[in-house]
């Protein structure tokens, strides 16, 4: 298995990342933070992750927390807060 | 039976497809049309965004939660997703029980939930050719927030 | 619209006559059918008769009240009589709102309501050939009562 | 106009008393009780008015209370609790 994880991105983060879907190494113990700071630490118009609005985490399709450990292969998610119905 | 779809459905058939089993007293139902006034004015259109797979993961455990807590038959969820024009039809929640109470129950929770668990985004387009990502509602939270039980 | 008749409906028909003018963004619909238990056991048919003329008052009497509460945009009442075989369709009532809390909250309103004040007698017919006029349930004044305002 | 109202019955009470409908004299000053009172009279089947079971008014197509005064040419309805949907 790889040492990576897919993060997946959607509707306005999806569009302002320019990004549906990348592949990212994960380090030994990492969590969705790590993830998430690693990928703002690119700048803009990636420190939209860390910006005033909120961005919601699934992890292999179930919500998570920025908390959460990650194992290699796991699917990450970030989003906006859902407007479906 | 849960099914996200870019093809539009017609509420009868689904309505039919619920009932009959001579058990069912009770079926209540809910459709969410695109209308003109959302977030802005002049809304013309929708675009509907899904992530597959989690969508109907969190709609089958919605659906699972519903038949703990309230007596019923039969669900269908169905939620359009792609371009719908102003008047069309976005969302089904069907739920078929022996009894009214369970079924108007069961079917609200269902949307109540939906807005705000099922990972769908609507960006509205206007008339004048703009588009915007709707913001999610501080009521639909509250909504949701009511049917936690303690 | 209100309509008391023999014949039965079709929901989507119904449905669709409720939305469409875009500024419609939910409807709520409940459609009430002949279940198998009853009052009794193996309920073969309904008998349902009413009383013309005050029937169709009490139920414009309960869409006035409802759209004084709530802001809904149309309301489709349809109630049958005659004698109506398992499975089929008693009752449908649709309302159309902006947002889909009026439509659930009056659809809802409109059924208790109208299920202990609209003049509508039901007697059931088992499938031994005997009959018997259903009484009025305790829970159905209760939920009508829940809907009183102070 | 004439000094009779008309009576109507529905579902139980209509098969029991095997009347659809009749005009009834009434009273200066008579109420709905008095015409209650004047059908049970009658004996049975008729006394089911007066019987353990509730017996719901209309006058003129409207919910009514035993003490409604009546006028010449009302239509009174005499009926079982309601149970329709």
């Amino acid at each position: 298995m790889s040492d990576t994880v897919t993060v997946k991105f959607f509707a306005r983060l999806r569009e302002t990342l320019q990004t549906d879907e990348l592949e990212l190494p994960i380090s030994t113990q990492g969590t969705v933070s790590d993830v998430i700071e690693s990928l703002a630490s690119r700048g803009a118009p990636w420190d939209v992750l860390q910006g005033d609005q909120p961005v919601m985490i699934a992890v292999n399709q179930t919500m998570a927390r920025p908390t959460q450990p990650l194992s290699p292969g796991d699917e990450v998610a970030l989003f906006p807060p859902v407007t479906g119905g | 039976m849960i099914r996200i779809q870019t093809e539009d459905f017609d509420i009868g058939e689904q309505t039919r497809a619920l009932g009959g089993t001579g058990d069912t007293g009770a079926i209540a139902t809910f459709t969410g049309l695109v209308r003109t006034r959302g977030d802005r004015q002049d809304v013309r259109a929708l675009f509907l965004e899904h992530y597959p797979g989690m969508t109907e993961s969190v709609i089958e455990d919605l659906v699972t939660q519903a038949r703990e807590r309230w007596s019923i038959q039969a669900v269908r969820v169905i939620h359009r997703v792609g371009e719908l024009a102003l008047g069309e039809q976005i969302v089904f929640v069907g739920v078929a029980s022996a009894h009214r109470g369970d079924a108007f129950a069961a079917c609200e929770f269902l949307m109540d939930a939906l807005k705000t668990s099922a990972p769908f985004w609507k960006k509205e387009i206007t008339v004048d050719g703009e588009s915007h990502w709707v913001e999610q509602k501080a009521s639909d939270r509250d909504k949701a927030k009511n049917w936690q039980q303690d």
